[in-house]
Order: structure tokens, then sequence, then C-alpha cells
């Protein structure tokens, strides 16, 4: 019961996050220069055909009416259709020309459904080996706070974080893929191509999930039920990992929830150098071309994303410590 | 004696690094027998009920001596027998138990993990049933429900008894309490108590009971050693201890003891002149919080923190608010110094209403109204100077230059007795009595006319309760302040305040003088706050006559008519119904009791001693 | 038609066979017969597959697959002007302004279609229209006429447009047949939807950044040997080099000398080499100031020292001193072409009335990154020899789409004061350049609008012969321009593909498109 | 932390330990442990190389000299020099010189970053966990939906139109990153807030503005600062991103970002070019580390937490 209505909430305040984003991304859009319209069209287009463009698809009316014109469909399940892609699934680039004999654009939730999934296979995968690194070393860190395991997650996480995540993905291709012939990199063909780049992408998250860790670790060995626990009679090792683990791992938690916006950012640049065909790549091509119906859409599927895996953090967080009720 | 000690101690000498804790502790303890520990804090009392366990603190080192259990030594034990012994035979209770146990998890499934950790034999089931036995049997209300809930859940009175339960669990021999009766109130303390005693009937248990408290300690043990700077100075039967104590040391403890039904001349209460004005007048206040209900669309909770108070504090008394944790006390604090505006009702200082009174006008009322707060940890801002701390009050209100404060601040601090040296100490390294002078220096730089002092004693032990007391006494004497102690205290208020009321769930039941309230009650909670008052002196009021087991009902759903009538042993239909008014009893002396309603005539008051 | 196609002998091939290694993973997902070629492109295409609505390179490249074409150009630097029949028998000129093509007979489009004169007839007056953005010289719809007397005869009449019938060979090689019935069924019928040809691969679908094509068994000139062509977009260099290195990409385009070097160390890696009809320029504002000042482009055009981009491009580039390619028809190395001469550029500078750059406006020069190789290099190093000048320049470098949508001349000039750009066409004709950027009625980049220039344009257009022609460009029209300097051109680029050493039989044409119809892993 | 303030807490190291102020006291602490010396000499010198050595140095960072392009650093691979000690990159240009020109505007722009996130989102923080009730609900939902918003898209759109100068790509990633902290500071507030000496403060007289600006936010600021440090690595690193998208600082102004981004297409003939900065980038970050992890030990022993 508790949980049905705190769901009630937690979803009647996403939707006033996904609410806010969408207007903000929507205006931001609107009012930064550099017109769509003139990419739609194509750079040989006459100023008089832009304006005809602009005038038919509503372009030039007050943005808050495109606004309401525009969350009308959202609340419809209707995203809009991409201003280029057409619906043939290509990709558009270079000048053309937006002549009648254009093909009938992409819907933007048909875009998003097909190349999501790829993205969540990939995120899900680069999170399992995130924590493969980071939860060893950081516990270690956390229950030996200025012993060298501590220290070795301080360097490990510097070194980490210095590693910009596309020149680690070349290198490991050159590595895994060309010189050692192990795992196929570009493109995807099957699940396989999904391991390299998880494995980047992992890295770049580790240092984040290792100072959570080592910090919170170190915190909850401070408390007193877990010095309590020795008099208690209870193991060490009990003590560490039905006690202690259990409790740092509330912080971790909510980090990922925080940390989700690092994580797709992540995802957008990897899937680009490892041409991999997710949401990543379809919003970094997206930005490019200044598809705006699809940038919005992208936008408003992530915050959507973003609230629900934080009703899940924080569900999980509540079934961990009771203490934090709904 | 014949039997062979269960404990035995042996020129223990414990040090942290050159600096000895303990020193050449030699103690021993018979099955079933319950020694009490007594020393003031820092006698290295704890250190001694950890080093029975074997379970020091990093830093700390057991230099010489031994500890035997049942004639095998302690300390040599290997790592895993040591940690069986001390959870399956010794138990340990310590003074904290709300941060006891993992926040996560039920207190029922940790009672059970315990018991089979130390004992891996036990199945689940059988844990489990030992659990909830021996939560009913500590008094805890529905122990089939209560073994799934939460710490979180359990008051501080309940979580003491499920440590002791935890600790009892594995039917252990001995059982060191260490300080467990502190941080409760005293009608609880008085409960657990009586607990000890029947466990030690029920289980045969022996118990080291440690406390800084020694009329708990001597209602309880047999035997009392006397701890002082780490050594024992002192090992007597409780009753000679008390009557004829050899030490020194023991004798200014004893000395020390503020009493509550004997005059011993260690100062008077002071009361107001007649003709006093009212400094402070609160009018029908209440207050009212609303808790966020489970569900979005129910109905908020609400917490009636402060019902109709209504009470006057006359200019150049002292002024007491007694009550136990969650009558209010607290909430009056905000109301009184104008933290928190009364949902109806009014707060009067000097006339006028605190809640109408806003920027410089409330500031400069501010600089005539201090408070002095009760927690000495929390209530200094960790990262500032002592001297910045003290100083404060100035820069707000903008008195005098840099030297100027600074010259203040010290003088302040050489009244209240802190070392000048400390100016630029943090917090951290300080006792809890030097906080709480950094505390009264900093209220009182201002100059205020009242101070408010909110449980401002209560974490301290009995000599540096002393000390400030005679620093309070000093300091109002000098600038002529009024004061305000709000307190749990009974002991505490006795000594110093001339007029007091008696708080149960937001109500003052009672209010009356010094006297009158100590010796003819009138209400029946406030005879049952003083039965539970820990004295050596011979008891006005025995517990057992006036309280009844259980707990303050909850704030959130008061039950209809008196609310204490769920505990209270002369309670009748008509208190379960309709809540009693106050009733003057001359004076400005009044109390909230149907029991004194000219048409009624109850029990006690015809069993009244003094009637 | 005999020596069409040549196998590659070019740098590395035939070195040996695939080096056996534990590439499982790539292994179990590349092992099964017939595959397709995997070629990697540098640069997207667009959603609109009608072939006259856009001038992308790579699609324009698909369309080489699939499509045919009236003859090809294999243009080699020996001899630029060489057709080779495809789908014509035969193309004559009848008289100045009369050109009659012969058509082969039993040729299918793709979706069973006959090809037949209607088709050329179609696709010759559909890719003429003016609203066409690939619109192609030599002149609207209404400047030319197309008869068809039998299925397999085609004759132009350009008598309309006063021009001559000769324009139309070496647009043979450029526009692509198109089905009669595709075009009838108007804009929104299938042309935009699908490409529909006659040429040795099938359209299937796109999905996502890759286009899948399949080999065409009724092909007329032989079913492809290899199971079809997959043509993905991947826009970073550094990712189509390492697909390449792991094996997953049979051919990559547009590389860089570097990325040359680390696959030459590759065994089983062969390079195909061209120099392209693509030139690199430097495009002037020239309907804007400060650079509708011919003096002060022709002061920047000697401030840039060619030699050192050359030198950045190594393999790349290819030296040219002309407005077009030198495997275009006309092209010459023109005698008074701008070169590195810092005193020139002062004279020309003071001249202009600003002396030392004393004067001038804030310039701003964009390239793009990403596509063409070294761009942003060369960018760099002419923007540090013209600041070196005086020329107060700073250089914006944009991602390909941002930099695209500044491309193109608007009202009030164009956004910046230069712009790098290629041009590139898949024929040997020179109008396709010169007449497309520099006459004032096309004008695309520079905005120029200049009546000499325009009368030179139509001078060689109108000529009756293509010696004529052939002498008027290179005496008359590209001094002109050099003189003029709306645009410098900086090189000619050289298309370096990587080829996997198994994958035999492509023959690469200089604008990028392959045939694969002889094509087959080894 | 400046060298210049480092250098005065160290020559105060011999004075009288009574007088000394709180801060200082920390900063001698600090300056006790070797690693906070090794870290705080690395720092130094790194930054002292990368303020002095370009401006004494013969060699323009934005010189190219085409023909001696991709040269090895020093004792790697052939044709390496003793004027080009780290090598040079693909366009001739002195690696060493460009890296440390690289290093000043990359801390410039991950420092001023962080540096106007911690003041957006500490100031949300602050006032949305001090005043609670609507205040909270209506910043923490704007905090909620920015943070919900991937900050790479952010960037990308803004600076994919407006073009990336400096300040623009400070302002974005500043505007883009602060929710985080503001959730940081939030919850820290609204611990502190409930502690006594704030209500202390309140019954003194201090004003709401004095106790959140005065009294909380520099006791939450420090926890906070340590997260910042990563974070301006991060930030760093964002820059790069930026570069290899084509939206980072534009030549010649070399930052870590493009030197990165432009030395990737090297990586298999010159890895250098691209790996220095990396380098660089990491021994900045563990002596800023180490110093911080010195300076929290010493700051957790004076104020008595745990060490």
């Amino acid at each position: 019961m508790f949980v049905v209505t705190f769901l009630v909430r937690r979803l009647a305040q996403g939707a006033v996050i996904i609410f806010l984003v969408s207007f903000l991304i929507f205006t931001l859009l609107r009012v930064v220069p550099g017109d769509p319209v003139r990419l739609m069209a194509g750079g040989m287009a006459p100023e008089e055909l832009i304006e005809q463009i602009a005038e038919d698809m509503g372009l030039r009316d007050p943005i808050p009416v495109q606004f309401a014109r525009y969350m009308g469909g959202v609340i419809q399940g209707d995203l809009g259709q991409s201003f280029l892609r057409p619906a043939s699934g290509a990709a558009v680039g270079g000048a053309q020309f937006d002549d009648a004999t254009r093909a009938e654009r992409a819907e933007v939730l048909t875009l998003i459904a097909e190349t999501a999934p790829m993205t969540i296979q990939l995120a899900l995968l680069s999170m399992v080996f995130a924590l493969l690194i980071a939860t060893p070393i950081g516990i270690a860190g956390g229950l030996y706070p200025g012993r060298w395991p501590d220290r070795l997650a301080l360097y490990l996480g510097s070194l980490f974080v210095s590693l910009p995540n596309f020149w680690l993905g070349i290198v490991l291709v050159l590595l895994l893929s060309v010189k050692l012939g192990w795992l196929p990199a570009i493109g995807y063909g099957g699940f396989a191509w999904t391991i390299l780049p998880a494995l980047v992408l992992a890295i770049e998250i580790a240092p984040f999930i290792l100072r959570t860790l080592t910090v919170s670790v170190a915190q909850v060995m401070q408390e007193n039920y877990i010095a309590a626990a020795t008099v208690r009679g209870l193991g060490r090792t009990r003590i560490v990992f039905a006690h202690a683990l259990k409790n740092a791992s509330v912080p971790l938690l909510n980090l990922l929830g925080v940390q989700f916006s690092l994580l797709l950012g992540g995802v957008l640049v990897i899937e680009f150098i490892f041409d991999y065909p997710g949401l990543g790549l379809l919003t970094i091509n997206a930005v490019l071309q200044r598809d705006f119906p699809l940038i919005q859409g992208i936008a408003i599927v992530t915050s959507a994303a973003f609230v629900l895996i934080n009703i899940i953090v924080d569900l999980a967080a509540t079934a961990i410590d009771p203490r934090l009720d709904y | 004696m014949s039997v062979d000690p269960l404990i035995e101690v042996r020129g223990l000498t414990v040090a942290a690094g050159d600096r000895v804790i303990l020193d050449d502790i030699s103690l021993s303890l018979a099955p079933r027998a319950i020694l009490g520990l007594i020393g003031e804090s820092g006698s290295g009392k704890t250190v001694l009920a950890q080093a029975l366990v074997n379970w020091l603190p990093a830093g700390l080192r057991i230099t010489k001596g031994e500890i035997r259990y049942r004639g095998r030594d302690v300390l040599t034990l290997p790592r895993a027998e040591a940690r069986r012994l001390r959870g399956r035979e010794i138990g340990y209770v310590g003074a904290n138990p709300a941060g006891a146990l993992d926040p996560t998890l039920s207190v029922g499934s940790q009672l059970v993990e315990k018991l089979r950790a130390v004992e891996p034999g036990v199945s689940k089931q059988e844990a489990r049933d030992r659990a909830i036995a021996l939560l009913g049997a500590v008094h805890i209300p529905s122990p089939e429900m209560r073994f799934h809930e939460y710490p979180f859940q359990y008051s501080g009175g309940m979580m003491q008894r499920a440590m002791i339960v935890d600790a009892m669990i594995s039917n252990p021999a001995l059982l060191v309490a260490d300080n467990i009766t502190q941080p409760l109130d005293v009608t609880i303390g008085a409960q657990i108590i009586k607990l000890m005693r029947e466990l030690t009937e029920q289980f045969d248990t022996a118990i080291l009971f440690v406390s800084s408290s020694l009329p708990t300690v001597a209602d309880l043990a047999g035997d009392i050693l006397v701890l002082s700077n780490g050594a024992i100075v002192e090992h007597q039967p409780a009753p000679s201890l008390v009557a004829t104590p050899r030490h020194p040391y023991t004798e200014k403890l004893i000395a020390e003891l503020p009493t509550l039904w004997t005059d011993r001349g260690v100062g008077t209460p002071r009361e107001h002149a007649p003709d006093a004005p009212a400094i402070m007048s609160i009018r029908q206040v209440s207050k009212t919080y609303e808790a966020a209900g489970k569900s979005p669309f129910g109905a908020k909770r609400r917490i009636q923190a402060v019902r109709n108070a209504d009470f006057d504090v006359f200019e150049g008394e002292n002024f007491g608010v007694v009550g136990e944790s969650g009558c209010g006390k607290s909430t009056l604090m905000r109301l009184l110094t104008g933290l928190e505006p009364p949902d109806s009702g009014q707060v009067l200082f000097e006339g006028r209403d605190l809640a109408v009174q806003h920027g410089a006008a409330l500031r400069a009322t501010r600089q005539r109204l201090q408070l002095v707060l009760q927690d000495p940890y929390s209530s200094l801002p960790p990262q500032t100077s002592i001297g910045d701390i003290i100083a404060e009050p100035l820069h707000i209100h903008a008195i005098g230059g840099r030297r100027e404060r600074r010259r203040r601040a010290l003088d302040m601090m050489g009244e209240v007795g802190l070392a000048r040296a400390l100016y630029d100490e943090l917090p951290a390294g300080l006792s809890a009595g030097q906080r709480q002078r950094v505390n009264v220096a900093r209220a009182m730089i201002l100059e205020p006319r009242l101070l408010i002092m909110d449980e401002t004693l209560s974490a301290l032990d009995q000599t540096e309760q002393a000390k400030l007391l005679d620093l309070f006494e000093r300091l109002q004497a000098q600038h002529n302040f009024t004061y305000v102690f709000i307190s749990h205290d009974i002991a505490m208020v006795r000594r110093v305040c001339g007029r007091i009321a008696v708080m149960y769930l937001g109500e003052v039941v009672e209010l009356a003088l010094n006297q009158r309230l100590f010796f003819d009650p009138g209400h029946p909670y406030s005879k049952a706050l003083l039965s539970a008052a820990p004295t050596l002196e011979e008891r006005r009021y025995r517990p057992e006559d006036c309280l009844l087991e259980g707990e303050p009902p909850s704030p959130i759903d008061l039950p209809p008519g008196c609310a204490f009538a769920s505990r209270c042993p002369s309670a009748f239909a008509r208190c379960r119904t309709e809540n009693p008014p106050a009733f003057p009893r001359g004076h400005h002396d009044r109390a909230e009791c149907f029991l004194l309603d000219p048409a009624h005539t109850s029990p006690l008051q015809k069993a009244r001693p003094d009637a | 038609m005999i020596d069409r196609r040549r196998f590659l002998g070019a740098a590395g091939a035939g070195l040996g066979l695939t080096q056996i290694n534990p590439r499982f993973f790539i292994d179990s997902a590349y092992a099964q017969a017939g595959q397709p070629i995997v070629f990697l492109s540098a640069e997207n295409i667009t959603g609109n597959w009608d072939p006259t609505a856009h001038t992308t390179l790579s699609q324009k490249n698909i369309e080489g697959y699939v499509m045919g074409f009236l003859a090809r150009a294999p243009m080699r630097p020996e001899d630029p002007g060489e057709m080779n029949y495809e789908l014509a028998e035969s193309i004559e000129l009848l008289d100045g302004s009369r050109l009659q093509i012969t058509l082969k007979s039993g040729i299918t489009f793709h979706d069973g279609e006959p090809f037949s004169a209607r088709d050329v007839k179609a696709t010759f007056e559909y890719g003429a229209q003016p609203d066409r953005p690939a619109q192609w010289y030599p002149g609207p719809t209404d400047s030319f006429e197309v008869t068809t007397p039998d299925d397999l005869t085609v004759i132009v009449d350009t008598s309309k447009g006063g021009y001559s019938a000769s324009l139309f060979i070496f647009l043979a090689a450029y526009l692509p047949m198109m089905s009669a019935k595709d075009i009838e069924a108007g804009p929104d019928g299938p042309l935009s939807q699908r490409l529909n040809g006659t040429g040795p691969f099938r359209f299937v679908e796109q999905r996502g950044n890759d286009t899948i094509l399949e080999a065409f068994p009724d092909y007329f000139q032989g079913a492809p040997k290899v199971s079809g062509v997959t043509f993905s977009f991947v826009g970073d260099a550094t990712t189509r080099i390492l697909s390449m290195l792991n094996g997953q990409a049979s051919i990559i385009e547009r590389l860089e000398p570097e990325q040359l070097e680390t696959l030459e160390q590759e065994p089983n890696i062969k390079f195909s080499k061209l120099v392209s009809v693509e030139n690199k320029y430097l495009w002037f504002r020239c309907s804007k100031p400060p650079f509708d000042n011919p003096l002060l482009r022709k002061a920047a055009c000697h401030a840039i020292d060619r030699s050192i981009i050359l030198e950045i491009l190594g393999e790349a580039g290819s030296p040219s001193s002309n407005f077009i390619s030198p495997i275009k028809f006309g092209y010459i190395d023109l005698e008074n072409y701008p070169e590195y001469d810092p005193e020139e550029c002062q004279r020309l500078l003071a001249e202009a009335g600003y002396p030392g750059g004393e004067g001038l406006p804030e310039l701003e020069y964009i390239t793009s990154v990403g596509f063409y190789p070294k761009t942003k290099e060369y960018g760099e190093i002419i923007t540090a020899l013209l600041q070196e000048q005086g020329f107060p320049v700073t250089l914006n470098v944009m991602e390909v789409a941002a930099w695209n949508e500044r491309l193109y001349d608007r009202p009030g000039g164009g956004p910046g004061h230069m712009i790098d750009c290629g041009w590139s066409t898949g024929s040997p004709e020179p109008d396709l350049v010169l007449r497309t950027h520099f006459h004032s009625s096309s004008k695309r980049i520079t905005g120029i609008v200049d009546e000499e220039i325009d009368a030179a344009l139509d001078r060689e257009r109108s000529a009756a012969t293509l010696e004529e022609r052939e002498q008027l460009i290179q005496t008359d029209l590209t001094p002109m321009l050099a003189d003029k300097a709306p645009a410098y051109s900086l090189f000619t680029s050289v298309m370096i593909h990587a080829i996997q050493s198994d994958l035999d039989g492509l023959f690469i044409y200089p604008d990028g498109s392959i045939d694969a119809s002889e094509a087959d892993f080894a | 932390m400046t060298a210049e303030g480092m250098t005065t807490a160290a020559g105060a190291a011999a004075d009288d330990d009574r007088t000394r102020s709180i801060s200082r006291r920390i900063a001698a602490g600090a300056w006790a442990s070797v690693e906070f010396k090794i870290g705080f000499f690395g720092f130094l010198g790194i930054l002292l190389m990368a303020l002095v050595w370009p401006e004494i140095s013969a060699l323009d960072p934005t010189a190219m000299n085409v023909r001696a392009r991709q040269l090895p650093p020093l004792f790697l691979g052939e044709g390496w020099t003793w004027a080009h000690p780290l090598g040079t990159d693909q366009l001739g240009r002195d690696m060493l010189l460009r890296s440390l020109v690289g290093l000043r505007y990359s801390l410039l722009i991950g420092i001023s970053t962080v540096l106007l996130m911690l003041a957006i989102g500490g100031l949300v923080g602050l006032f949305a966990g001090y005043r609670g009730g609507l205040t909270d609900t209506v910043l923490m939902r704007i905090t909620d939906a920015q943070l919900s918003i991937p900050m790479i898209i952010l960037a990308i759109a803004i600076l994919g139109v407006a073009r990336p100068t400096i300040p623009a790509i400070i302002l974005v990633l500043g505007l883009s990153g602060w929710p985080v902290y503001a959730r940081v500071m939030r919850s820290v507030v609204m611990a502190e807030r409930k502690k006594e000496y704030v209500r202390g403060a309140k019954v003194l007289g201090a004003s709401d503005t004095r106790i959140m600006f005065r009294m909380l936010l520099p006791l939450c600021l420090t926890p906070i600062a340590f997260v910042a440090v990563l974070d301006v690595a991060r930030m760093m690193i964002f820059e790069a991103v930026l570069g290899f998208l084509g939206l980072g600082v534009q030549p010649p102004t070399p930052t870590f970002g493009n030197i990165i981004a432009d030395g990737r297409k090297y990586l298999v003939n010159a890895w250098w070019i691209a790996t220095m900065p990396g380098v660089f980038l990491f021994i900045t970050l563990a002596s800023l580390n180490l110093m911080g992890a010195a300076l929290e030990r010493s700051r957790n022993r004076v104020f008595g937490g745990v060490g």
C-alpha cells in the first residue's frame, strides 16, 4: 500500500520534472542561434523557401504556442517527427533540399525505441564491470582507511579519472581488438560488440563508485553498531559483509541515481567512437544536425528514465534501510 | 565465600600510550551477585567494563594483570574463542542503545543472528522463540510484533531493553551493564533497574553494574566499588558504603549528591520577591506539528507538542520546568525563546508578544532573552574557535570593535572559569563541562535578563553539575538574572528552582512552589516522577505504588481524557473520558487532576501522609 | 570497354593470405560464406533517395553501385577525357546542337521494368529542372529537347539553348539513369523512397546508418560475385581505421597520410591512391567587404604557401595550379596562378588600402572537421600564414553539419569571410565546377557577380568544338579566374582507399564511387 | 589552495601551536605528512612550469614547423631532439610547450567551471536546505530537472550553435553541472540545520542570512571541496570530450582537450601527442588528490574527527 502511494507521489513529481525539462530544452533550442530550417532545406535553398517551410511547420509561432502544441502531442504519446530523418531510417547529412519529393519523416518515438535497448544493454554491462572493478578495492579502502588499500583506491581513482574515454577507447580497441583480436569493436553485430565499449564506460564510472564506497564504508565502520557487534560476539566477516556493506550501499545507490547523467554522457561519446548504434549515437547525430524534435524527444525520454531510475533507487534504498521510509 | 568467583581480575592495568587509565584493578564477582561500580566520568569505569569483555577501543592496551573467567585467562584466549566467550558467556550492554544495532535490520533478526553466531547449534526457529520469550520477559509489549520491527521504531527505553535481551539471549553467566540507565528518563530508568533485579533472580546471571549515579547503584547492587582516577578507592557493601564511607572521595560523592527530601543547606531555591513583576508570561499557548502522513491523500498526523500552557515567570526567580522526554519541554523552549510562534496563545516577554516582533526589534529583545542549550556537543559549531564562539553574539549585535569584543570574550571566559589559553582552541578538545561553560559564556556575554537553561546540566556528571550550579548562583547574584531551568532532573530542580512546572505530554499538569511540589504533589504524575528519582535517602514515595508499567502514549494519537490515565494507579472512569481542568491550590499553584476536584474524594487524598 | 576495369595493382596488393588469428568473436560473426563488402563512408547520406535531390558525395557513391550510367569516365590523368560506354552503345554528335545516343538492349531495372530511351528522356528532362538541387548543367529543361525515335535511340537537341550538344557527352557519366515510371509517379512516388537502377547491386533497405545492397543476379554484365555491399556511415576517422585493422571493414575511404602509414604495416591491407576530381578551395565571400576587393583576395592567395599544406597532406594531396582537377577536361597548370610571395602580398595589401593589413576588419575563416583529411591542420597553417602577413584571421573549426549550414552564399554574403570546401563531380566536365561557382547565375559559395567572368564562361560553353572549348578554358577563362581569385584552389585531393587484401576486382573512380561488379574475396 | 597560501602555512609551522589560527594548524598538520609534500611540490612544480616555461622558452606553442612534425619524446624512437623534450605534434609544434599552455587553459576551464558549479549548486542547496518547505520543493524539482538532462546533451546543444569560446564553455559546463552540488549541499545543510548551535545562533539574534552564509556555508563547503577536486579533473576531461566533438576551444589556443582530440588520430603513429596531456593531467590530479587527502586527514585531526 505504501509502495503504491509512494509511486503515485513520485510519478507525479516525475511528471513535473519531465515537464520542466521539456520546457527548458524546448526554449533553449529555440533561442540559441542557428536555424534548423536552413539545415533541413539545405544551404542552397533560397531565403523565401526557408521562410515558407518555417511558416508551414509553425516554427515562427511564439515559443509558448509551439510548446503547447508540442506538449499536446507528447501527452498523447506523440513525440513528433524528426526534422531530417526519413521514415526509411536513413541518416541525414549534407546539404539536401527540402523539396516536395522528400520522403516521409521518421517518428521520433520509433527512432528512440529502436536505439534505446542497445544503450540499456551497454549501460547495464558497463555498470556490472564498474562494480566488479570498484567494489573490491573500494571496500578494502574503506576498511583500512589511510593504509595501502585506501591509497590504491585514491590513486586508481585519480588515474581512471584522468583517462579521457575516447583516448582509452582507442587504446583498448588497438590492444584487445586489433593486436590481440579477442573482441570485435566497431559497430554492432552481437553481444560481443558490447563488451569493449562497456569496459571503457566502466572505467569512466569506476572512480566515483570507488570514492563513494571508500568513504561510506569507512564511515559505516565508525558506527556504534559495528563496534558493538564485536562485543555482541559477531565475527568480523559477518560484521563487514552483513552489516557494514549493507549500510554502505545506500550512498552508493544514491550516487548511481544522481550520476545517471554522467553515465549517459559517457555513453554518448563511447557510442560515437565505437559506432555503436544506440541512443548516444542518435543523440550526437541529432545534435550535430539540429534535429530539434529528436533532441527534445531524447531529452524527454532520458529525463523519464532518470525519474524512473531514481524511483527504483529510492525503492531499493528503502528496502535496504527502512528508516528512509518512502 | 565458598563459591568460586565467576570472574576475577588481578592487578589489571590499562594504558593509552604512556598514560595509565586503569591502575592495578582487582575485583571478583561471584555467580548471581550484583556488583556495583561507581565513578564519575573520566574515572575509567567504561574502560574497566570493556576490559572485562576484552574489548578495548583502539589505542588502549592492557599492560599488566589478568582477567580470569571461571579460572580461564580471558586475555590469552585465541580470537575466535574470545569472541564466542564475549557473546555467549559474558553479555555486555552499553550506555548508548540508540546506535547499537544495525538500523537496516529488524531487531528480532539481529537477536537471532547474534545467538546463532555465538551458539552455532541453535536453529532459527529456536532462536526466534527464545528472542520473543525474552522480549516478553523484559516487558516489551506485544513481543511477537516488536520482533519484526526496526531499531528506529523502538523508543530509547525499549531499545535498552532490547539490548539487554541481546546480551541475555545466550544465557550468559555474567552481564556487564555499562551505565545503561544514564540516557533514560527516570521513570524508565527505574523500570530497567527493576528488570535487572528480576534477571538475576530469574536467570541466575551475575551483573557488574557500572554507573555514575550512586543512588541507582546503591539501589541495586550488593557490593559497590568506587573508582576514581583509574583506581579502586573503596569497596563496601552498598548500605555501609552509603552510611559510612571510608574514602574521602566517596564522602565527597555522597555529600555532593543533591537531596530531595532533606535540606542540607546547599543553597536555597530562589523564589521571586512577592511584588516582582512577571518578566515572561505564557498565555494559553498551544503548538501542534504536522508530520507527513504515510498516504499523500490521507490526513496529516498531528503531534500536539504543547497544549494550553499558561504561566508566568517572575523577575528574579528560578523557574523550573520538569518532565520526561517527549513531554513537550523542547517545544516549550522554542516557544519561550521565540524560535517558533505558537499556534494559539501568546508568549509575552517584558510585556511584549515575541511573535509580533521582527528584525531589529526582535534582535534587541534577544539581547535580553538568552538560551543555554542542552547538548554540549552539537550546540557548538565544530569548526569555530572558542573565542569566536563566545564573541559571536557581540558580532551579531554589532557591539564593540574587534579588540573590545576580544577583551569582553576573554573576561567572560574568566568569569565562567575557562582558561584564557582556550581562546583559539576548537571545542573538540573540551570536556562536556567546559563546553557548557562556553555555552553559558556565549549566552551571558550579552548580559541578558532572562536565561533559559534547556537541559543545560543533563549531560554532566554530578561534580560538574554542582560546579556549574555554583557558577549560576554566583552570576545570578552579580547580574540579577532570571533563570528558567528546563530539565528532567528532579534533584537539580529541587535544589535550584523556586517554582516548578511539571509537564506531561504537552500539558503543564502541575505548577507549584518547590516545597509544595515535593511534599504535597497535586498530580499523580508528579508523584510518580518523584518516586522514580534516584536518591540515597529514604524514599517518600515508592515507585511500585505510584507508577504502572508502560510508556507514555504517543502524542500523535492522544487518547481522550487525561493523558496520564493509562499509567496512573489512581485513575478512574472519568479520567479516561474527560480531560481534567486546572484546579487551583492556592498561591499560583495548581494541578490538573480530578482527584483535586472538590466534588471528588480520592483514596490518594486520604492516604496523604501529611494530611 | 575491355580495359575499363583494372585490377588493383596498387601498393600493398596481393600480400599473402589473411593472417590466422584468434578472433573468435569476429570470426564467428564473419565466417559465413558469400560475405558482403563492408564499406565505411566518411560522410553521411541524405534521407531522400532521389538522385537529383542532393549533391552529397557519399550518396553518389551508393548510386554508383545501384544505378546505371550511359557512360563512365575513368578519368585517369593520362587521358582525362576518356569515356567508356555502359548503358549506351554509342554517343555521337549529329551536328553542333544534336546528340544521338544509342542504347544497349535487354537491360532491365531492378524492379523488372526494361530500360529504354523513354527512361533517358525522362531522366534528362527531370534532372535539368531548375528546382532540382543537383540541377545539372548545361541548361534548364526548356533549353533543350529530347526525342526518342525508337526504344533504343535518344536525340538531344540544344538549339533552343544556344549551346553545343557536346556538353551532354561528359554529363552522360554524371547523371544516373532513373526509371521513367518512377519519375512519373511524382514527388511522393517511389523515387525518393528507394533507389531503383540498372547497376550490379540492388537497394534492399536502410538500416540505421547502414545502407544494405545485395547483388542483382540479372545484371546485364553478369551477376556480381560478392553477395552484396553494406555501405555504412562511420563519422570518426579513427573508428574507420580501427575497424579496418580488426578486419570488420572491407574498404574505408579518405585515409590521412598517417593512417596510411599505420595501415601500411599491416600485411593484409592494400591501398588505392587516385588523383581525384576534387580540388580543395579556400572560398572568399566575394559579395561582401573586404573580399569584394579582388586585390585583397589576391593578396591573401599570395600569403599562402601551398607547399607547406601539401607537406601536411602528404599523400592525400597532389599539387595543381588551376581551379579544376588535373583529370578534368581543360586542365592546365596556369602560369599566372598566385604563388607564395610575401612581397607581392604586401604590395597588393597596400594597393588595396590596407598596408600591412592595417585597417582590415576581423576576418573569420571557417573550416570543417571530420570529413576532409587534415582540414583543421592546414586551416591552422593558413591562418598562421595569413596572420603573418597582417590579416587578422581567426579560424573557426566546425563539425560538418554546422559548417554545411554556413557553407553557401546567402543574401548579404555567406557567414564568415573565407570558408574551406572541396568540390567533386564524377565527370570530366569542368563547368560542373567553374560555371556552378563563378557564374553570377549560380555563385554557390563565393557569391561573386562579375560580368567579365560571366562572359568568359558563356564563351567557352558556346564553343563549337571540344578543341576550341579547351583552348578557351585554358587561355581565357581560368587565367581570368586566377587574376580575379574568387577562390583559391589549394590542391587536388588524392583519394586513398584501404582495402582488405583478399578483396580483388574493385574499380575505383576518381570521385570515389566504386564498381564492385567483378569484386570477389579471394 | 594557492601556492602562496601554502608557503605561509608552511612557514608558520615553526610558530607556537597555541596562538595559531585553526586554518594554519590544519595546513601545518598536512604539511607534516610526506604525501602532502609530494603532492605540493608536484603541483607547484607543474604549475610553475606552466606559468614560467612558456614565457621564457624561445619556442612558440603555436609556431608550426611542418618539417619537424611528429618527433618523438626524448630517448624514444627515432629522431628525438633535446629541443623538443616531449616531441612535437602533427604540425611540428613543441609538445612540452603545448602541454604546459594547454594545462593553463584546462586548469582555467576546470577550476572556473567547478567554482561556478559550486557557487550555483551551493546557493541553491543552501537555500533549499535551510528554508525547506516550498522553497525546497521548487528548487529541488528544478535541480532534478536539470540533473536529468545529461550535461553533454545540454553542452553540445548550446555549444553546437553558439560557437565555443572559453567563457562559453565555462558557462555551459558550470550551468549544467551544478545540480549534484545542490543536492549534496542541501543534504548537508539539512543535517546541520537541525543541530543545536543553529538554533542557538537564532536565539543569539543572528539573522538567517548570517546563519546561512557565515555559519553553515563554510562548514558545508569543506566536505564538498574534496569532491570538487575530482570534478576539476572531470571538467578538464569534459572539455577534451567537447574538443573531440569539435565543440572545444578553437585553435590555435591549445587546451588538453583539443590536443588530445587532435592527437587521437595519430595515436598509432605518434602516441605521445594524445598521451602527454593525459600524463600531465594525471600528475596534476594525483598531486591535488595527495594534498587533498593529507589536508582532509589533518583537518579531521584538528577537528577531532576520525583520522
